[in-house]
C-alpha cells in the first residue's frame, strides 16, 4: 500500500474541481470556461481511480468509469467548441459576458 | 469476453434501442448523401417509422419477463418498458413538430434535427434500461450532446447559438457536479452497479461515513436536478427554452425532462434505498427536508417568475420548471404510489405540454414574435386551436377533467400518503398552483378576452393531428384516467424494478 | 260562528289580491270590492264578538311545520280580550274604507290604496286572532308593512319616503325586542303558545329575572308600535300617509296593537312587579310628554298625532298600574274617538288642502257636519263627563291612584288638562274666529264621507258607558272570561278622582278658550315668558335631532368607517399579498440575468447551503 | 330508468351544449331559446328525480356507484388499493339544492337574454357551469364532489371575464383566486382523508371518523388530526360562503359580473360553501364540530353585522347587495353554530331562501341597468311611477330580504336566531342588531330606487313579459315557502336528523 492516504486524492481532487468550477463560472473567454469544465470532470476522474484503489471496497470498475467519463468529456468538448465557432461566427465574440440577449 | 459470451446475450431485449439505432445511422448516411437542395421531409417519416418500430417492439416486449444483459448493466423491467413508452411517444410528437417547423435555417439541417433527436431518445432509452453508472451516465450524455446541438441548429439565430452555449456550459458544470456526486457513491460502495451499490450501501462499515453518504447523495441530487431543469439547476432553462427552436423546446421540456426523471429514479431509488444515513437512520428519510426544500424551491421560483413573463417560450421554461417542481413531491416521501404517480403525471404532462408547444410552433410561425400578444383573439380567429390551448392551460395549471389535475392529485397522495404526511409541502404546492393559475388564465384571458386582428390561423395536417390527439387525450385521460393506470397496472409490476437476477450471481463470482 | 272566525283576516287578504289584479282600473267602484269585504269580516266579527259574550270561546291550531320534535303550530284563537279587538278593527276599517271612498276620489292609484288598506286590515285581523306569540310576531310585521305601505302612499314624495322608512325602521328596532323576547320565551317554555306560556309562569318554572326580562323585551315591541317614549318619533312623522290611513293604523289599530300585545301578555306581566313599574312609567312619561308636544304643533294631523302618542300612553300606565280593563277600555274608546278625529281632520283637509292650522279658521259655519262631530271627538278626548273619554280616563286614573303610583297619577292629571288644552286649542283655531287661508271652494265632504264619522260620532259618545260604575261593568265582566285574572278589589279609588279628572279637563277647555277664542290671554304669553322651553318644546324636545346625532350618525360613521376597513385593511391585506408575490416575482427575474455563469454560481451557491445545512444541523462542525 | 337517473340529471346541460354545437353563432334568437330549452331539460329530469324521490326517507336515494379510478398501494400491511369511485346520490337536502340549482338555472337563462354577445360560448359556458352545479349537489364522495367544484370555477371565470362589466377581468382574476385558495386548501383535505381512510365516501367517511378513537389511532387519526381537517375545511367554504374578511371577490364579482350569472352565483355558488360545512364540516366531525360552535356562531355574527353596515352606506346597489349577500350568509354560519334542529334548519332554509331572493334582486338590478346603463343608486328615483311592476316585485324581494313574515327569508332568519338563542343567548342578542341595519339598508337601497321624485331613465320601460317570468317565478316561491315551509323541512329533516345525531341534539 501507497503510503499517500485516500484522503490527499481526494483533496486534490476536490481543489482541482473547485478550481476548474471557479474557472467556469468567472472566466470571461468561452473557451477558457469549456476548459474549466473538462478540468473538473478530470477531477472526477482523479477521484475515481483513487476510489478504485484506496476506498474501503476497492473496485476495478471505477477506472472504467473514468475512461468513460474522458471520452465524453471530449465529445463534449468538442461540441461545446462547435456551438461556439457558430457563436462565434454570428456575433464575433467569444466573450461570456455579452451573451445575455435572453433574460429576464 | 469473447464472441460466445457476447451471444449469450439475449440481444433481442434491446430490439427498440437497436431500431432507433439502426434508424439513426441510417438517416445520417442517407442525409449524408442527399442532394443539398432536396427536401429533407421523407426522412421525417422514415423517423417517425423508427420510433413506432421501436414502440411497436416494446408494446410486444410488455410480457417479457425482467431480463438482464450485458453484466446487469442493461436491463429490461417493467420500470424501463414503462418509460420507454413515455419516451418514444414524445419524441413522436415531436418529431412531428420538427417536420412542420418552419425556418430557413432548419430546412438544411432538418435531417440532421430528425437524427439528434433520435440519438437524444436513445440515450434517453438507455437511461430508462441502465442498471449501471456509467451506463446510465453515457446514455445521460448522449441525451445531452445531442440536446446541446439541436438547441443551436438554427445556425445563423444569435438567440439559437447562444442558447445552444448556454445549454452546453450549464450542461457542463452539471455533469461535473453529478459526476462528482457519483464518484463518492462509487468510492463508498466500490461498485458501479445499481444493485451492488445497494448491497454494499448496507455494509455496516458505510454507518461511520453517513456524512459523506449523504454529501454524495445532495450532490448527485443537485447534479440531476439540470436535466429536470429544477432547483438549483434549473436556470439555464428560460434562455434555452427561448432560443431553442420550438421543437427542440418541447423535446428538451418533455423528452429530456422525463429522461431526466428516469435517470433520478433509477439512481436515487435503487442505490439509497437501503443507505444509512448521518444517524444510522435511512437516508431517504433523512434527505427528505432537503428533497423537501428543492421541490418546493422549485415550484417557487418557476410559477412565481413565470407571472412577469411576455414571452410565451420563456413563460413555459418557468412554467416546466414548476412542473418538475410538482413531480420532485412525491420523491420527498417515495411513497409506494411513486412510479405510476410519476408516470402518469409525466404522462399526462406530455400531452398537455406538446400539445401546447404545438399551437405555440404554430402561432409562432405565423405571428413572428413569442410575444404574449400573439394570442390576442385567438378564439375569435382560431376557436379550434383556442379551445384545446385551453384545456392544456387548464390541465397544466391542475384544473379537473384534464390529465393535469389526475396527476396533481396522485401527486397530492404521494406527498400525503405515509406518515409523516407533508402537510407543508402540499401547502407550498397549491399556493404556487394558484400562482400559475395567474399566468396561465392569462394566456387564456388573452385568447378570449381581448380582440386582435390579425389573420386565421393555418395549421398544417400532421400539426393537427398532433394537437386533436394531446387535446383528446388530455381530456381523456382527465376523464378516464382508469386507461392509463389500469394499462400500467396490467402490464408493470413495479416490484421488477427492484429486483436484482443476476448482480447476486456476478457478485458471488468476482469475489 | 266561532268555528268560521278564521275566516275574518281573510276577505280582507282577497281584497287586496283582487284589488291588485285590478290595480290599472280606472273605475272607482273597486273601492266596493274593499268595503264590501271588509263588511263581512265586520258582520262576522260581530257575530263573533256577540257569541263570545255569550261566554263562548275557541282555539283551533295545526302544525305549520314540523322541526325535529318540535312543531311550530299556526290557528286561530277567540278570546274576550281579541273578540273586543276583532270588532274594533273590522269595523274601524270598514268605515275607513268607506270614507277612503270619497277622500281618496281623483287619486290615480286608487285601487292600490284600498289593496293596501286591505292587506293591512288582514294583517291587524291576523294578529288579532292568534293563538301564539310567534304567530302574533309575524302578523305583527305585516302590519308594519300595512303601515309602511300606507305612509309612503304619496311615494313621490320625499317626506313621505322618509316617513315610510323611519316608521318601519322604528318599529324594527321595537320588534327585535319583541322577537328577542319570544324566543327567550320559548326556551323557557318550549313552546310559543300563550296558553302554555301562562301555564308556565303560573307554575314559577320561569326564574323572576328571566320573567323580568322576557316581559320587558316584547314590552320593547309594544313601545315600538305603539309609539311610546323612547320609539315615538316615528308615528308623528307617519302623517305623511293619507288621512283615512291615519286614522286606521295610526290611531285606532295598529298603534294600539302594542297595548294589545301588553294585554295580551298580562300574565307574564303580572308576574313580574319591575317590568310592569316599568311600563306604567313609560307609558306615564309617554303621556305628558307627547301632550306637552302636542300644545305647539301648526299641523292639524301632527297635533292629533302627539295625542294619539299621549293617549296611548295613558293606556300603558294602565295596564302597568294593574288597570288591565281600564286599559283596554280606554284603547276601545280611544279608536272611536280618534278616528273620528282623524277622519274629521281628513274632511277639513278635503275641504281646505292644508293642514296648517294657521291657515284655517271659522270653518264651523261651512262644514256643519264635520265640525259637531269634531266637537264630540275633542270633549271625548278630553275626558268631558258623559262622553266615552270620561269614563275610560277616569278609570286609568282611579287605577293608577288605587296602585299607590301617586306621581304617574298626578303627571296623568296634567297630561288630561293638557289634552283638553291642545284639542281645544285646535278646535278653536279651524272652526271659530276669522278665515285665515284660502277658503274658496270649502264645501261639507260628501256623505260617504260623513257617514263613517256620524256612526264614530255615536260610539264616541255612548261606548264609555261600557264599563261605568253607574250602569254596570260590563266591560269588566266580559273580559273576567278571558284567561287574565283580573286584580280584585276595588278599582274605582276615591270619589274626588273623576271630580279632579273634570276640573283638569274644564281647566284646559277654558285657558284654550280664552286664549284662541276670546283673545283674552295672548297667544304667545307662554312663549314669552318661557322662550327656552317654548323652543324645547316646539322642536319636539329635540328627540330626532338627538338621533340624528347619535344613532343615525353613529351607524353612518360606523358604515363609513367599514368601509374604509373593507378597502385599506381587508382589501390591504390582499394588495400586500399580491405586491409581495410581484415582488418575489422581479427578484427572481432580476436573478435571471442572461449570465450562464451567474447561473452556475446560483446553482453552486444553492448546493453549498444545502450541504451547509447538512453540515450544520448534523453537527458536522460542533 | 332510476338506476342513471341522477347521472342523467347531472349531464343533461351538455345536451345544451350539444345541440347549440350545431347552431350558428349568429343566430341570436335561436340560441337564446335553446338556452332556456337546455335549461330547462336538467328542470324536467329534476323533477322526474324529485318525484322518484321519497320524501321523508332515511339516507341516500337513487344511489349509483361504478369504479372509477383504482390506485394500488404496497404497504407493510399488504395491498392495498385505494380505489375511487363514481357516487352520486341524493338526500333531502341535496334534493332541495338540485331543485334550486335547477329553477335559477332557467330563470338565469332567460334573464340572459340581455347579453349582447357571444351568445352561442356564453350559453355553452353556462351549461357547463350548471352541469358543475347540479353534480356538486349530487356527488357522494369527495373526489367527485370536488371535479365537480372545479367544473364550476372555470366556465364561471370566462362568463364574468368576458360578459361582465368594466373591471371585469379584475373580477374575474379575484374570483378565480380566491376561490382556488378555497379549493387548494379542499384538496389537501380530501386527498389527506383519502390516505388516512382509504374511502372519499361521505357516509363511509362520517362513519369512519365516528369510530372510537382507539380504534382511529391505528389509522394515525388523531383528535388534532380531525380538528386541523375541520378547521381547514371551514377555511376553504368561508372563502366560498364568503366569510369575513375573504369576502372582497364576492362583492367584486356581484359588482361586475352580468346579472345573470349574478343569479346563479349568489344564488347557487355561495351556498356550496354552506353545504360542504354542513356535510363535511358537522356531517364528518361533529365533536370538533361542537367544539367549534362559539367561534362559527362569532363569525356568523360578524359577517352579519359587518355585511350590513357597509351595505349601509354604499352608493351603488349592486354593491349594496353583495355585502347583503355577505350579511345573509352570517345568517347560515348562525343556524349552522346553533347547532340545534332549530339552527340547521335556519341555516338551510337560508341557504334556499337567499339563494331566491338574491336571485330575484339581482335580475332585477339587471333589468334595471339595461334600462339606465347604471346601478348607482343616485341614477334612479321614482321607478314605481313608470315601472310600478318593477318597483313593486323589487319592493317584495326587498321585504323577502330583510326578513318579513310570510316570506321565506322570514323562517329561515327566525329559526336560526331561534336556534342560537338556546346556545349562545348573548351572541344572538347581539346578532338580532343586524336585522334591524337590514332593515336600514334593504329600504334605504330600495326606496332610494322606486320611491321618491321621478329621474329620467334611458328607458322607462317596465319589465317585459319574458322578464316577468323570473321575477313571478321566484317571487311566487320566495311566498310559497315563506307561507307553506314545512314543504321543505320535511324534506329536509331525515337528512338534517342525520347529521344531528352526530351532534348530539
Amino acid at each position: 500500500m501507497s503510503s499517500v492516504p485516500l484522503t490527499a486524492y481526494l483533496m486534490l481532487a476536490l481543489i482541482l474541481f473547485c478550481i476548474g468550477l471557479f474557472g467556469a463560472l468567472t472566466k470571461r473567454n468561452a473557451v477558457i470556461v469549456l476548459i474549466s469544465i473538462e478540468l473538473m470532470l478530470n477531477a472526477v476522474n482523479i477521484n475515481l481511480v483513487a476510489f478504485a484503489k484506496y476506498s474501503i471496497n476497492p473496485g476495478l470498475t471505477g477506472q472504467i468509469f473514468s475512461l468513460f467519463t474522458i471520452t465524453v468529456a471530449a465529445a463534449e468538448a468538442a461540441v461545446g467548441l462547435a456551438i461556439l465557432i457558430a457563436l462565434y461566427r454570428n456575433r464575433q465574440t467569444v466573450n461570456v459576458d455579452e451573451m445575455d440577449t435572453m433574460k429576464r | 469476453m469473447d464472441l460466445d459470451t457476447l451471444l449469450s446475450f439475449k440481444w433481442s431485449v434491446m430490439a427498440p434501442e437497436f431500431i432507433i439505432l439502426g434508424v439513426a445511422t441510417l438517416l445520417s448516411v442517407i442525409d449524408l448523401f442527399m442532394k443539398k437542395e432536396a427536401s429533407r421531409k421523407p426522412l421525417a417519416w422514415l423517423a417517425g417509422a423508427g420510433v413506432l418500430g421501436a414502440l411497436a417492439a416494446i408494446f410486444m416486449q410488455l410480457d417479457t419477463e425482467v431480463t438482464s444483459i450485458l453484466y446487469d448493466t442493461y436491463r429490461l423491467d417493467s420500470f424501463s418498458k414503462a418509460f420507454k413508452i413515455l419516451l418514444l411517444l414524445g419524441t413522436l410528437l415531436v418529431l412531428v413538430l420538427a417536420s412542420n417547423y418552419k425556418k430557413e435555417d432548419i430546412d438544411e439541417n432538418r435531417g440532421e434535427f430528425y437524427y439528434l433527436l433520435l440519438s437524444a431518445l436513445l440515450g434517453a432509452m438507455m437511461m430508462a434500461s441502465s442498471a449501471d453508472l456509467i451506463t446510465l451516465f453515457v446514455g445521460l450524455e448522449l441525451l445531452s450532446l445531442a440536446s446541446y446541438i439541436m438547441a443551436g441548429l438554427e445556425r445563423r439565430n444569435k438567440r439559437s447559438n447562444e442558447s445552444a452555449f448556454k445549454y452546453v456550459v450549464s450542461g457542463g458544470i452539471a455533469t461535473a457536479i453529478t459526476l462528482f456526486g457519483m464518484s463518492y457513491v462509487f468510492g463508498l460502495t466500490g461498485e458501479t452497479n445499481l444493485f451492488l451499490i445497494a448491497q454494499n450501501m448496507q455494509d455496516p462499515e458505510l454507518l461511520k461515513h453517513g456524512f459523506l453518504l449523504m454529501f454524495a447523495f445532495l450532490i448527485t441530487f443537485a447534479g440531476l436536478t439540470f436535466k429536470i431543469a429544477a432547483a438549483p439547476l434549473h436556470m439555464w432553462a428560460p434562455d434555452v427554452y427561448e432560443g431553442a427552436p420550438v421543437p427542440v423546446t418541447a423535446f428538451l421540456s418533455v423528452v429530456s425532462k422525463t429522461a431526466g426523471f428516469v435517470i433520478l429514479l433509477r439512481f436515487i431509488i435503487i442505490t439509497f434505498i437501503a443507505a444509512p444515513g448521518i444517524d444510522s437512520e435511512s437516508l431517504l428519510l433523512e434527505v427528505q427536508p432537503y428533497v423537501m426544500i428543492l421541490a418546493a424551491t422549485t415550484m417557487i421560483i418557476g410559477n412565481v417568475t413565470a407571472l412577469r413573463q411576455r414571452n410565451i417560450k420563456r413563460m413555459f421554461a418557468y412554467s416546466s420548471i414548476a412542473q418538475a417542481g410538482y413531480i420532485l413531491v412525491p420523491f420527498v416521501s417515495n411513497s409506494s404510489l411513486l412510479f405510476e404517480l410519476i408516470w402518469f403525471y409525466l404522462l399526462a404532462y406530455l400531452f398537455m405540454n406538446i400539445g401546447a408547444f404545438t399551437i405555440i410552433q404554430v402561432l409562432t410561425a405565423q405571428e413572428k414574435s413569442n410575444d404574449i400578444s400573439i394570442f390576442r383573439g385567438l378564439f375569435k380567429r382560431s376557436p379550434w386551436l383556442a379551445v384545446p390551448m385551453t384545456f392544456f392551460l387548464l390541465s397544466l395549471a391542475g384544473i379537473p377533467i384534464t390529465a393535469g389535475f389526475v396527476g396533481k392529485f396522485g401527486i397530492f397522495m404521494g406527498a400525503l400518503g405515509l406518515e409523516p404526511a407533508h402537510y407543508w409541502l402540499a401547502a407550498v404546492m397549491m399556493a404556487t398552483t394558484l400562482f400559475s393559475y395567474v399566468y396561465y388564465f392569462n394566456v387564456i384571458a388573452v385568447m378570449f378576452f381581448r380582440d386582435g386582428e390579425g389573420a386565421k390561423v393555418s395549421v398544417p395536417s400532421g400539426m393537427a393531428a398532433v394537437l386533436a390527439f394531446c387535446a383528446v387525450s388530455t381530456i381523456i385521460l382527465g376523464v378516464m384516467p382508469d386507461l392509463a393506470l389500469d394499462f400500467f397496472y396490467g402490464n408493470f409490476d413495479i416490484n421488477e424494478f427492484f429486483m436484482n437476477i443476476e448482480a447476486v450471481d456476478t457478485h458471488t463470482h468476482d469475489h | 260562528m266561532l268555528q268560521m272566525s278564521w275566516l275574518i283576516p281573510l276577505f280582507p287578504l282577497l281584497s287586496f289580491i283582487l284589488l291588485l289584479l285590478f290595480r290599472k282600473s280606472k273605475s272607482e267602484s273597486t273601492a266596493w270590492i274593499g268595503v264590501l269585504l271588509t263588511g263581512i269580516s265586520l258582520v262576522m266579527s260581530v257575530g263573533v264578538f256577540l257569541a263570545v259574550w255569550q261566554g263562548e270561546g275557541i282555539k283551533t291550531e295545526g302544525t305549520w311545520f314540523q322541526i325535529g320534535e318540535r312543531a311550530i303550530t299556526m290557528g286561530f284563537e277567540v278570546n274576550p280580550l281579541n273578540a273586543l279587538m276583532l270588532v274594533i278593527v273590522s269595523l274601524v276599517s270598514f268605515l275607513v274604507h268607506l270614507y277612503s271612498k270619497g277622500y281618496m276620489h281623483g287619486d290615480e292609484r286608487f285601487p292600490v290604496f284600498f289593496a293596501y288598506l286591505g292587506l293591512f286590515s288582514f294583517a291587524m285581523l291576523g294578529l288579532v286572532v292568534s293563538p301564539n306569540l310567534l304567530q302574533l310576531y309575524m302578523f305583527w310585521e305585516l302590519v308594519g308593512l300595512g303601515s309602511f305601505l300606507l305612509i309612503g302612499f304619496y311615494y313621490f314624495k320625499p317626506e313621505a319616503k322618509a316617513a315610510a322608512k323611519k316608521a318601519f325602521v322604528m318599529t324594527r328596532i321595537g320588534d327585535v325586542g319583541l322577537f328577542i323576547g319570544m324566543v327567550l320565551l320559548f326556551w323557557q317554555v318550549g313552546s310559543f303558545e300563550y296558553d302554555e306560556i301562562f301555564a308556565s309562569v303560573k307554575n314559577g318554572d320561569i326564574s323572576s329575572g328571566m320573567l323580568t326580562l322576557t316581559a320587558l323585551c316584547i314590552f320593547v315591541g309594544a313601545v315600538g308600535k305603539s309609539g311610546q317614549l323612547p320609539l315615538h318619533t316615528w308615528l308623528p312623522d307617519a302623517m305623511e300617509g293619507p288621512t283615512p290611513v291615519s286614522a286606521l293604523i295610526h290611531a285606532a289599530t295598529m298603534v294600539a296593537a302594542g297595548v294589545y300585545l301588553v294585554a295580551a301578555m298580562y300574565p307574564l306581566f303580572q308576574a313580574s312587579e319591575a317590568a310592569l313599574t316599568v311600563v306604567a312609567v313609560v307609558g306615564g312619561l309617554t303621556a305628558i310628554f307627547a301632550a306637552s308636544i302636542g300644545l305647539m304643533q301648526k299641523d292639524i294631523k301632527r297635533v292629533l298625532a302627539y295625542s294619539t302618542v299621549s293617549q296611548l300612553g295613558y293606556m300603558m300606565l294602565a295596564l302597568g298600574a294593574s288597570g288591565y280593563v281600564a286599559g283596554i277600555f280606554h284603547l276601545t274608546t280611544h279608536a272611536f274617538f280618534k278616528a273620528l278625529l282623524f277622519l274629521a281632520a281628513g274632511s277639513v283637509i278635503h275641504a281646505v288642502h292644508t293642514q296648517n292650522i294657521e291657515e284655517m279658521g271659522g270653518l264651523w259655519k261651512k262644514l256643519r257636519i264635520t265640525g259637531p262631530l269634531f266637537l264630540i271627538g275633542a270633549l271625548a278626548i278630553s275626558g268631558v263627563p258623559l262622553l266615552s273619554g270620561f269614563f275610560s280616563k277616569d278609570e286609568i286614573l282611579a287605577s293608577t291612584y288605587a296602585d299607590g303610583k301617586y306621581g304617574l297619577f298626578w303627571l296623568a292629571v296634567i297630561a288630561a288638562f293638557m289634552t283638553a288644552f291642545y284639542m281645544f286649542r285646535l278646535f278653536f283655531l279651524v272652526f271659530t274666529g276669522e278665515a285665515r287661508g284660502n277658503e274658496k271652494g270649502v264645501h261639507e265632504s260628501p256623505s260617504v264621507m260623513t257617514f263613517p264619522m256620524i256612526v264614530l260620532g255615536v260610539l264616541a259618545v255612548v261606548a264609555g258607558y261600557l264599563n261605568t260604575t253607574w250602569f254596570g261593568t260590563f266591560l269588566s265582566d266580559y273580559l273576567a272570561q278571558g284567561p287574565v285574572e283580573l286584580p280584585h278589589g276595588d278599582h274605582h279609588g276615591p270619589a274626588w278622582i273623576p271630580l279632579v279628572a273634570t276640573l283638569a279637563a274644564a281647566l284646559g277647555i277654558g285657558l284654550a278658550y280664552l286664549i284662541y277664542q276670546k283673545g283674552t290671554l295672548s297667544r304667545d304669553w307662554i312663549t314669552r315668558s318661557f322662550p327656552s322651553l317654548a323652543e324645547v318644546i316646539y322642536n319636539k324636545w329635540y328627540i330626532d335631532e338627538g338621533y340624528d346625532q347619535t344613532v343615525v350618525k353613529g351607524t353612518r360613521g360606523l358604515s363609513k368607517l367599514g368601509v374604509l376597513f373593507d378597502r385599506y385593511v381587508v382589501d390591504g391585506l390582499v394588495t400586500a399579498v399580491t405586491n409581495g408575490v410581484q415582488g418575489l416575482s422581479k427578484i427572481g427575474s432580476r436573478l435571471q440575468n442572461g449570465q450562464v455563469q451567474s447561473y452556475g454560481t446560483a446553482a453552486i451557491f444553492g448546493i453549498v447551503i444545502l450541504l451547509l445545512i447538512v453540515a450544520l444541523t448534523g453537527g458536522y462542525f460542533s | 330508468m332510476n338506476a342513471w337517473l341522477l347521472s342523467i340529471l347531472i349531464f343533461s346541460p351538455l345536451l345544451g351544449v350539444l345541440v347549440l354545437m350545431f347552431v350558428p353563432s349568429n343566430d341570436e334568437k335561436s340560441i337564446k331559446w335553446l338556452g332556456v330549452l337546455g335549461t330547462l331539460f336538467p328542470l324536467g329530469i329534476a323533477l322526474v328525480v324529485l318525484s322518484a324521490f321519497k320524501m321523508g326517507g332515511e339516507g341516500l336515494q337513487l344511489t349509483e356507484k361504478f369504479s372509477w379510478i383504482s390506485y394500488e398501494v404496497f404497504q407493510s400491511k399488504g395491498q392495498v388499493s385505494y380505489p375511487i369511485f363514481y357516487e352520486v346520490g341524493v338526500n333531502g337536502l341535496s334534493m332541495v339544492l338540485i331543485l334550486l340549482t335547477a329553477v335559477v338555472s332557467v330563470l338565469a337563462a332567460i334573464a340572459s337574454f340581455s347579453i349582447k354577445q357571444n351568445w352561442k360560448s356564453y350559453f355553452i359556458l353556462f351549461f357547463l357551469l350548471e352541469m358543475g352545479m347540479l353534480g356538486v349537489f349530487a356527488a357522494q364522495n369527495l373526489f367527485l364532489f370536488f371535479i365537480f367544484f372545479e367544473i364550476t370555477l372555470i366556465p364561471m371565470f370566462f362568463l364574468i371575464g368576458r360578459w361582465g362589466y368594466l373591471e371585469k377581468e379584475k373580477a374575474a382574476y379575484s374570483f378565480l383566486i380566491y376561490n382556488g385558495v378555497g379549493s387548494a386548501i379542499l384538496l389537501i383535505v380530501f386527498v389527506a382523508l383519502f390516505m388516512k381512510t382509504g374511502t372519499m365516501n361521505f357516509e363511509q367517511l362520517a362513519y369512519t371518523f365516528s369510530l372510537p378513537q382507539a380504534e382511529l389511532n391505528q389509522l394515525f387519526i388523531t383528535k388534532g388530526f380531525k380538528m386541523g381537517m375541520l378547521i381547514a375545511l371551514l377555511v376553504a367554504f368561508a372563502v366560498k360562503l364568503p366569510v369575513f374578511p375573504l369576502h372582497s371577490w364576492m362583492v367584486r364579482v356581484h359588482v361586475q359580473a352580468p346579472p345573470a350569472i349574478v343569479m346563479i352565483h349568489s344564488g347557487i355558488l355561495l351556498k356550496i360553501g354552506a353545504y360542504g360545512v354542513i356535510v363535511f364540516g358537522a356531517g364528518m366531525f361533529p365533536d370538533q364540530f361542537k367544539s367549534l360552535a362559539f367561534v362559527i356562531g362569532l363569525f356568523g355574527v360578524i359577517n352579519l353585522l359587518y355585511g350590513a353596515f357597509l351595505a349601509l352606506t354604499q352608493t351603488d346597489v349592486k354593491r349594496v347587495l353583495a355585502y347583503s349577500s355577505v350579511s345573509h350568509m352570517g345568517i347560515v354560519l348562525i343556524g349552522l353554530a346553533a347547532g340545534n334542529e332549530f339552527g340547521m334548519t335556519g341555516a338551510v332554509f337560508q341557504v334556499v331562501s337567499h339563494g331566491l331572493i338574491s336571485a330575484l334582486l339581482f335580475f332585477l338590478v339587471g333589468a334595471l341597468y339595461e334600462r339606465s346603463g347604471s346601478s348607482e343608486l343616485s341614477a334612479f328615483g321614482g321607478v314605481a311611477k313608470r315601472m310600478p311592476i318593477l318597483a313593486g316585485v323589487f319592493l317584495a324581494g326587498g321585504l323577502a330580504s330583510l326578513g318579513l313574515p310570510g316570506m321565506s327569508g322570514f323562517i329561515s332568519e327566525f329559526m336560526a336566531f331561534l336556534g342560537l338563542f338556546e346556545k349562545m343567548p348573548v351572541l344572538a342578542a347581539v346578532g338580532t342588531l343586524g336585522l334591524i341595519l337590514t332593515a336600514v339598508y334593504v329600504l334605504r337601497a330600495v326606496l332610494a330606487i322606486t320611491f321618491g321624485a321621478e329621474k329620467e331613465l334611458h328607458e322607462a320601460r317596465d319589465l317585459t313579459s319574458s322578464e316577468r317570468v323570473p321575477a313571478f317565478v321566484l317571487l311566487a316561491a320566495i311566498l310559497f315557502i315563506g307561507i307553506y315551509p314545512a314543504w321543505l323541512s320535511d324534506m329536509l329533516r331525515p337528512t338534517l336528523d342525520a347529521i344531528l345525531l352526530g351532534l348530539g341534539g
